[in-house]
């Protein structure tokens, strides 16, 4: 199973974190960013996601090895999903496994931060009475019509 | 020369389309490609401060020089995870 | 389900998430600490998990309720085994569910280190020439014969 | 008065036993319960000033005064997670 997912299926986050484990490891972090049911004030229907694919899957790919050279983690696991999402589906689910727990907890944090800042994708949200592409993680959201 | 830029979320729904045809002298960076898209596309002005490009699927800097044969995009602020 | 465990089963941790999942939350982070092959250079082939289990129940109670009440999440679950373990199982699982992913790393780190320090469980490591029971987790391991 | 001590983990296999009985005057601190516990398990030495004493399922202050109803722990340094 790869590692590294860019998907529209649910992600299989219980495989993903078994694809982390080894004997050596005394410690799994996993991350998972579910779709809230509102955002500043809107009461958020569902999500769509998209992503510039091939690009997508490249950075998620940099981001995990960046992880692995930067804290002492045995090995990462990522999965991005695309489309649309319903509320409390998990969009994005991370796994690091490390012999002890701190390098487990950075590195995971570091990767979801890297996530939202890095990789070509992009929510759209459809709300009550309305539908917005977010801008984030800055989230200087424009008004882009519709 | 013809450079395509692929258009993504916002950029694509403002400009109505998911790819523009952008026509550059030869040896353009990407901050005078970046000018020239806003020109033929004055819907992307807003976007286009706030956005990146990304050459061959990695961000570029301001000042790398373009090639025809290169896969370009136009990368709007992002909002994954 | 209770979302405070002392068992001897293998933790469902699928369930646990899904115990602490709410609409409001947009992040989920869990830890997993897992039963490693090797410690201080030996060769481990199993450990015992013994608690006192009243005091122990009680503890991991505490430390949910001054996680809800130190960071800004929305749900919290633990779940600690007891009894023989082998390589790789989990011993101890939690769950943190947020609305903002920090808190929900915070609240997460908080209570493992909490269960290290307090809750009154101990280990006993079975390793290749013997057993030794750990004392963690400053880990001032004194030799209790055998 | 006598007090019942639950002794587990290293301390269990120590005393070889998991509670003894402890006598004590009326009002005796956890601090001498724990002097106690020393003179009448020499076996424990090593294991009392790095354990704590809970009672009736909390950690207990040195100062706090035992009873013979109370529901007492010797707790060796704990290796949960």
């Amino acid at each position: 199973m790869s590692k590294i997912q860019l998907i529209s299926d649910t992600i299989d986050e219980a495989a993903l974190v078994e694809a982390v484990r080894t004997p050596v490891a005394g410690a799994i972090a996993t991350f998972a960013g579910a779709v809230r049911d509102n955002n500043k004030g809107r009461a958020v229907l569902y999500l769509e996601y998209e992503a510039y694919d091939p690009m997508a899957h490249k950075v998620l790919e940099r981001i995990a090895k960046e992880a692995r050279e930067r804290f002492e983690i045995e090995d990462i696991a990522i999965a991005h999903r695309t489309g649309r999402m319903e509320i409390s589906e998990d969009s994005v689910f991370i796994a690091v496994s490390s012999v002890h727990r701190p390098a487990a907890f950075d590195a995971c944090r570091y990767a979801i931060d890297e996530i939202k800042r890095e990789v070509p994708i992009w929510k759209k949200e459809y709300f009550e009475g309305g539908e917005v592409w977010i801008e984030g993680p800055g989230d200087c959201e424009h008004s882009h019509g519709e | 020369m013809k450079v395509k830029v692929q258009l993504f979320a916002a950029a694509k729904e403002l400009a109505r389309t998911d790819r523009i045809d952008v026509e550059l002298p030869e040896g353009a960076t990407v901050s005078v490609l970046s000018e020239t898209i806003g020109r033929q596309c004055p819907e992307l002005h807003e976007l286009l401060p706030v956005s990146r490009i990304a050459v061959n699927q990695e961000f570029a800097l301001s000042d790398l020089q373009v090639h025809d044969a290169d896969e370009i995009a136009l990368i709007p602020p992002v909002s994954g995870g």
